[in-house]
């Protein structure tokens, strides 16, 4: 069966009449993807029934208002069938949380990108999206890093897409020319079955894409360099999280905590009077609320190996701290104790859930 | 200005109003007044403030008694000192009004203790929104240097909410109030309130002999002028938020992520219910929505969080807009929230804070209900009858 | 004139099982060491939260000893495995941000091996004199 | 709230090095207790009968609503001051022992020091004592009959010392008879005993004994439960019928094991030469009288008997192949003394005090010992490496291959059923290799025999009578269980249901309710590890008496 699959329109347009094709022909019963919803560039992801309501999709806008991962850990288990297009940080997010039992993938129709990245908020909300776009694709036509995306998008590695049923090419391609599906699974290709487009056995490999991938890698080196060498110890850990407001948005946002209530924010981090003035006199003086870098270092305790760097953390900072540049590089470390990429195989167990007797020997 | 004293202790400034207050506060704490102060302080890389409980009097020196900005709530600063009780030492709070009053709500929900706390308030210009801030600390100290030194207070740069605010001075429920005297003589007057607020006083061998009436005036004419751009404002706000669409297209760049309900000093609760499980449906619930529609926007609910939590806390909204400066997607929360608050607590001819006599009118009710729920349960009952 | 050096205060979270038995029998042996070491007990080294751990650094604990059994010796199995992941997570998170890691140490300490407990007590004493106090102690915007 | 503090001397051994008055003076003086009410006294010896009475006096006298001893090791003396509350009815988890004896006044020379480390101390048990709650000990009933699965020489030893009037035993075996593998091999080492007289004597006792009940060919299909009250299916492999559900207070695992099937070793060419035998062939080929019959003229002129088949594919030594080798080995020479007999093997294991002088004996018979890296079969010839590196060839008529040990073939389907672990071997995993060595993960389960490893006879005798006399001390007819309280709960609010926790338990205490989607404890079979609730990043999960505000109050304390 063909593995590739292209259809002479835009890749958006191209994807969209896929999508249409899978809807009418109710091979699924939604599709799960990015919508413009409003004036100037009102985004949301949209569960789409109506094959008319496909018009409002956009499916590979590159805006993110939330970890899609997130979004669709939320279908408990369901007979109808959904294709979704979203990022690979997403997708990768996702299988995350499958690992946590927070959802499960049977039911989807998982279709990803090859990503060049997601606008910061500022650079697409309020319309400034449109004055982006034009750039943002040319970049990605060529292979590099457009100035508005978000930092840790700039950093990624991971954005040819893991564990997808399909993917649309769009890095070193002209999204205008032509939508170029890359049919990975059964799954996949059963769907597509009866859909008229060009077929092909063998995908081709852009070489741009190793060309961003390189300057990723260069970028997240860099990005590495410049958190580690300000955060190099306390002082600059204090530097760099005091301005922290603790409204835990990050948290909140973050496809990872999936908590209903944070640790830290239960009892436990409610003191006495007589614990905090017990500390306050040690003290010339003492912060407060209590406990706010506490929570970034124990966040990051919690699920820093599963960080997928998506950046959302970032983008809902109000004190606008670098949050997931700081995660994806403390993350990176972690992870790498275990050999272990977040989302990049569904069956790897989530480190902490796991043991080996032979490791860590320096531990003891 | 009900029930304000009539004379207070006037301090002239002396190397400008921050000094003079500090100079002050440095005084309480090398006398033991109290053993801790808790003040703004410049965060160590300079782009923020933050909370300081300070013990040194050296250290309070580096403190700001009126911040450019407000990034956390002192009302919740608070509340982590005393949610679980009240402790064994003396300490003082310098915040701003909005801050008194959501101390004074939160007192109510019994989140702070505040048998060891006395309350000082300031008069407070607003504060700039945090974002701005963030992005130029440096631009921002200079904004709102300006703003502060100004003399009618009524820039244009501080947050939307504070520039309709009508409460930003002398608060009933504050121990003792830090009343800033600008135009000619310039100083400070401080006025007790409580007898916590005269032991400040007393300890410190100050009397009360002097007359506020001058500064009592021109805080009174700037809260008229406020009052009136306050009900434009509202109105503006009720055109673009009234009805269903128009609420809609408000919030509709709202990602769900929940920090105006993390950064509100009111909303309290440590499981927000709409964080909680009950908010997430089934896969075939999503869907009969979904079909209903033709489709359905995630986060789901988002709207439904929004009004709800309005009926959770906009009795107690202090219209301190910590919402907005924390909204990653610039909505106007603060302002939304303030006209409803303004809206529900007029209903119960209820201010959130200005009192810590007068109980949250949720916990309480009247055989004979005050006019304003009179009549609205006139014309629901009107309504049905109609329908009937 | 000798310099008065500072004592450290190192929170311990020992296992019912081996390492507080360990330090019972460095005690019944009449050994010596600081009394730096202040001992929690827990059933099982796992039921260490790493949070416990970053809390008593931020405390101002300069130092904190998390004792189980050995490897294959643990009561509960398998609990001191899931430690120690969880002790590299955290002092990798200390790695990244130049945090002192030397300050959280984990050490395998059987109920027969009291010396080993007022050796590693006495060894980590020291290592944290030489560290200094934990700057966390006086860190206000902590 | 009071709070009782009570400073033991332990004769001189706490009072000499520590300023009790001190301690006495300092702590009730703390601004932090202001609002509690501390009773704060000092006795010479809290142990002792007059000691305790004090301790119940005062508790009873003050209205003490929670305890705190500051003595020795609570590994000395918790139980004794447990038992004290017990009399007073104050609830003993309201109670914390500080041990201030090893921990302070035994190590510390320095008196002002320990005084000062044993006051930190107090101080942190009082505030942790603040933050313990009361737990209700339950009882439960039990049952105190007992399954055994396998009714080989190991199984049919436990049935027979834990069967009695008051205690029916359920023995089930796979296969259509009794006696197990042991009956396999003809004499037994050191004194060639009959092995089949051993097993036969046991099997009739079995079959004798009324409170044995005895199903063959008979399979467990399901086990709920917990140490006390399991709930077992059982299933006739030939009954078409829904399967026999016994229910019994605990659990023997007498599986035994089996053997490695030395075709998949393609060098030995078994099953590829004719010349090529497993041990357990040559065991069936020896007669009732210890010879073996070669018909005239087939009697081999050269054996080679080839140890540790296996061995470095399975990483273990089965430890019983050496010895019945070497009695094969003394069987032949013995009939056929022309014939050379060579032996071939990695390493000798010869655990039994009298087997090393045996392997002498037979050695002096003139049979040929070699010690070999690796040994190829190839026609009638052996070729091997020897330890020293050396090449060699020798001719075999006849090969006889000891293969190892392996798990047998249901263990995995009993590991899932039962829940009980399975080692790298393969084999169950015991609780403890060297404190529980029969115990498992799961109360009241336990592994005897080959089930667990390689054993000889001698040593599965020793397990089954271990774990009988486990069961025995503990399910005693007529009494009750006290299951362990200090276990963890989870919040049915809190909880996200990511499964965390079950994947770190290792007793399958924790099990997902789907329809709620959350994590459950089940209390009988948690044994209190904490595993879980460290494990849970939303907090969710609470060790009883363990909690995070107790430790977390506890260690806040101490640090100050």
């Amino acid at each position: 069966m063909a593995n590739q699959l292209t259809i002479k329109k835009s890749s958006e347009q191209g994807l969209i009449d896929f999508l249409t094709f899978l809807l009418e022909t109710r091979k699924i019963s939604a599709v799960f993807t990015l919508r413009e919803t409003g004036k100037e560039g009102v985004f949301d992801y949209g569960l789409i029934t109506d094959v008319q309501m496909l018009k409002q999709a956009i499916p590979l806008h590159p805006f993110m208002p939330v970890n899609a991962g997130q979004e669709l850990s939320r279908f408990k288990a369901m007979k109808k069938q959904v294709a979704a297009v979203i990022r690979p940080c997403e997708l990768r997010g996702f299988i995350e949380l499958i690992k946590r039992v927070q959802g499960t993938p049977d039911h989807f129709l998982l279709i990803s990108y090859t990503c060049g990245g997601a606008l910061r908020f500022a650079s697409s909300l309020h319309g400034k999206g449109d004055t982006n776009l034009p750039g943002y694709w040319k970049a990605v036509e060529k292979g590099e890093n457009y100035k508005e995306i978000r930092p840790t998008c700039k950093a990624c590695e991971y954005f040819v897409p893991m564990n997808a049923d399909a993917t649309v090419s769009l890095v070193g391609k002209n999204h205008e020319d032509e939508c170029v599906l890359e049919l990975h699974t059964e799954k996949a290709k059963e769907m597509a079955a009866g859909f008229k487009g060009e077929y092909s056995e063998e995908g081709t490999k852009s070489q741009i894409v190793d060309t961003l991938l390189e300057k990723r890698k260069a970028e997240k080196t860099r990005l590495f360099q410049e958190i580690g060498s300000v955060m190099k110890d306390l002082g600059g850990v204090v530097e760099v999280f005091s301005r922290c407001v603790g409204c835990h948005g990050c948290s909140r946002v973050c496809p990872m905590c999936h908590c209903i209530l944070c640790d830290f924010e239960s009892h436990l981090f409610d003191h006495e009077a007589s614990v905090i003035e017990k500390e306050f006199s040690r003290k010339e003086g003492m912060r407060l609320p209590t406990d706010t870098i506490l929570f970034q270092l124990g966040r990051m305790n919690h699920m820093s190996f599963s960080c997928v760097g998506c950046g959302m953390c970032t983008e809902v900072c109000p004190a606008d701290i670098p949050v997931a540049s700081i995660f994806m590089k403390t993350g990176s470390e972690t992870a790498q104790l275990f050999d272990y990429i977040p989302g990049r195989d569904i069956d790897e167990p989530v480190p902490v859930t796991v043991y080996k007797e032979e490791e860590l020997s320096k531990l003891g | 200005m009900k029930g304000i004293a009539g004379k207070g202790v006037f301090l002239p400034e002396k190397e400008g109003i921050n000094k003079s207050i500090l100079g002050f506060l440095k005084t309480l704490l090398e006398k033991y007044v109290f053993d801790g102060i808790m003040v703004p302080m410049r965060v160590p890389a300079k782009n923020s403030y933050a909370w300081v409980l300070v013990r040194e009097p050296s250290l309070i020196m580096k403190a700001s008694p009126l911040a450019p900005v407000m990034p956390v709530q002192g009302a919740k600063a608070l509340k982590s000192l005393t949610r679980k009780g009240k402790g064994t030492l003396n300490f003082a709070v310098l915040m701003r009004p909005c801050e008194i009053r959501a101390s004074i709500e939160l007192t109510k929900l019994n989140q702070i203790h505040p048998e060891k706390i006395t309350l000082m308030s300031i008069d407070c210009p607003g504060a700039l929104p945090l974002s701005d801030y963030i992005q130029n600390p440096e631009e921002g100290e200079k904004r709102f240097e300006a703003l502060f030194t100004g003399e009618s207070w009524s820039d244009e740069t501080s947050k939307p909410v504070c520039q309709i605010c009508d409460q930003f001075s002398w608060q009933p429920a504050s121990d003792l109030h830090f009343g800033l005297m600008r135009g000619q003589k310039k100083g400070i007057f401080l006025i007790s309130n409580s007898e916590k607020g005269q032991r400040v006083l007393n300890e410190m061998k100050l009397q009360a002999s002097e007359s506020v009436s001058e500064w009592k005036k021109s805080i009174e004419d700037l809260t008229k002028k406020r009052q009136k751009k306050r009900e434009k404002r509202f109105e503006e706000v009720q055109t673009m938020a009234k009805g269903f669409e128009p609420l809609l297209e408000t919030f509709a760049a709202c990602i769900g992520c929940h920090n105006c309900q993390s950064a509100c000093p009111i909303c309290y609760c440590r499981q927000c219910y709409f964080n909680s499980t009950i908010s997430r449906p089934d896969s075939d619930f999503i869907f009969q929505k979904a079909e209903v529609r033709g489709g359905i926007s995630f986060p789901m609910d988002r709207i439904f969080f929004h009004v709800g939590r309005m009926t959770h806390m906009s009795l107690s909204c202090v219209s301190c807009g910590l919402c907005s400066d924390a909204c990653p997607v610039s909505i106007p929360v603060a302002e939304v929230f303030s006209y409803v608050a303004d809206q529900t607590q007029r209903t119960f001819e209820y201010r959130a804070g200005e009192s810590g006599e007068d109980a949250i009118p949720i916990t309480r009710y009247r055989m004979e209900e005050i006019q304003g729920v009179q009549n609205i349960v006139h014309q629901a009952e009107g309504a049905m009858s109609k329908d009937g | 004139m000798t310099e008065k050096t500072f004592t450290p205060r190192i929170i311990s979270f020992l296992c019912k099982w081996c390492s507080y038995s360990g330090a019972d029998l460095a005690g019944t042996s009449r050994l010596k060491y600081p009394p730096t070491i202040l001992p929690i007990r827990v059933m099982c080294s796992s039921r260490v939260n790493p949070i416990f751990v970053l809390k008593s650094f931020f405390s101002g604990a300069d130092g904190v000893l998390i004792g189980g059994c050995h490897p294959g010796d643990c009561h509960y199995q398998s609990g001191n495995y899931h430690t120690r992941r969880r002790v590299a997570i955290l002092h990798k998170i200390f790695d990244s941000f130049g945090l002192e890691t030397k300050r959280i140490r984990l050490a395998w300490i059987s109920a027969s091996e009291g010396v080993k407990f007022a050796r590693v007590s006495s060894e980590f004493t020291e290592e944290l004199v030489g560290l200094g106090e934990n700057p966390a102690k006086k860190e206000i915007f902590l | 709230m009071r709070i009782g503090v009570f400073v033991c001397e332990c004769g001189p051994n706490i009072a000499e090095h520590i300023d009790i008055d001190s301690i006495l003076k300092t702590i009730p003086s703390l601004q932090e207790f202001e609002d509690i009410e501390l009773i704060v006294k000092r006795h010479k010896l809290l142990c002792s009968k007059e000691g305790q009475q004090f301790l119940e006096e005062e508790i009873k006298a003050n209205g003490i609503t929670h305890l705190v001893v500051a003595a020795c090791s609570p590994r000395d003396h918790e139980s004794t001051f447990i038992n004290v509350c017990k009399k007073t009815d104050m609830n003993p988890y309201l109670f914390k022992m500080v041990n201030i004896r090893e921990h302070c006044a035994w190590i510390i020379p320095d008196k002002i020091e320990a005084t000062k480390k044993a006051t930190r101390y107090i101080r942190a048990g009082i505030r942790r004592v603040f933050y313990q709650s009361e737990l209700l000990e339950k009882e439960i009933e039990s049952r105190p009959d007992v399954l055994v699965i396998g009714g080989g020489i190991a199984g049919l030893e436990a049935a027979l010392s834990l069967a009695s009037e008051q205690r029916t035993v359920y023995l089930i075996e796979k296969s259509e008879v009794l006696g197990g593998k042991s009956t396999f091999y003809s004499r037994l080492l050191p004194r060639q005993q009959d092995s089949w007289g051993l097993v036969a004597q046991k099997i009739m006792d079995v079959e004798k004994n009324e409170n044995i009940q005895v199903f063959t060919e008979t399979e467990v299909e399901r086990v709920v439960g917990f140490f006390g009250n399991f709930e077992v299916v059982v299933k006739n492999k030939k009954d078409e019928e829904a399967g026999t559900e016994l229910k019994v207070g605990a659990i023997v695992l007498a599986t035994g094991s089996g053997l490695l099937d030395p075709t998949r070793l393609p060098a030995y060419k078994y099953k590829r030469e004719d010349n090529v035998y497993t041990s357990l062939e040559i065991e069936k080929m020896i007669s009732e009288d210890g010879t073996i019959n070669f018909t005239p003229g087939e009697v081999p002129k050269t054996v080679a008997l080839i140890h540790c088949v296996g061995r470095d594919e399975k990483g273990y030594c089965s430890r019983i192949c050496c010895t019945y080798m070497i009695n094969i080995a003394k069987s032949l020479k013995d009939q056929y003394p022309e014939t050379s007999i060579k032996v071939y093997y990695r390493d000798l294991c010869l655990p039994h005090k009298d087997d090393q002088r045996f392997y002498e004996d037979i050695k002096a018979q003139g049979i040929d010992f070699i010690r070999v890296l690796d040994t190829r079969v190839k026609g009638t010839t052996i070729v091997y490496t020897a330890s020293n590196g050396s090449k060699g060839e020798d001719s075999a008529d006849m090969v006889i291959l000891a293969p190892a040990m392996e798990p047998s073939q249901d263990t995995e389907a009993l590991s899932d059923i039962l829940a009980i672990p399975l080692d790298e071997t393969g084999f169950f995993q015991e609780a403890h290799y060297h404190l529980n060595p029969v115990g498992t993960s799961t109360e009241g389960v336990y592994i005897i025999g080959t089930a667990h490893g390689p054993m000889g006879i001698s040593e599965a005798m020793l397990q089954a009578q271990a774990a009988s006399g486990k069961i025995l001390s503990r399910l005693i007819p007529g009494e009750k269980i006290v299951p362990e309280v200090k276990v963890a709960v989870i919040s049915e609010a809190f909880c996200t249901g990511c499964q965390t926790c079950l994947e770190v338990c290792c007793y399958g205490a924790i099990s997902f309710n789907e329809e709620k989607g959350i994590s459950v404890v089940n209390e009988a079979v948690c044994r209190g590890c904490g595993n879980c609730a460290a494990s849970c990043p939303s907090g969710a999960i609470q060790a009883r008496q363990f909690t995070a505000p107790q430790l977390y109050t506890e260690m806040i304390e101490a640090i100050r």
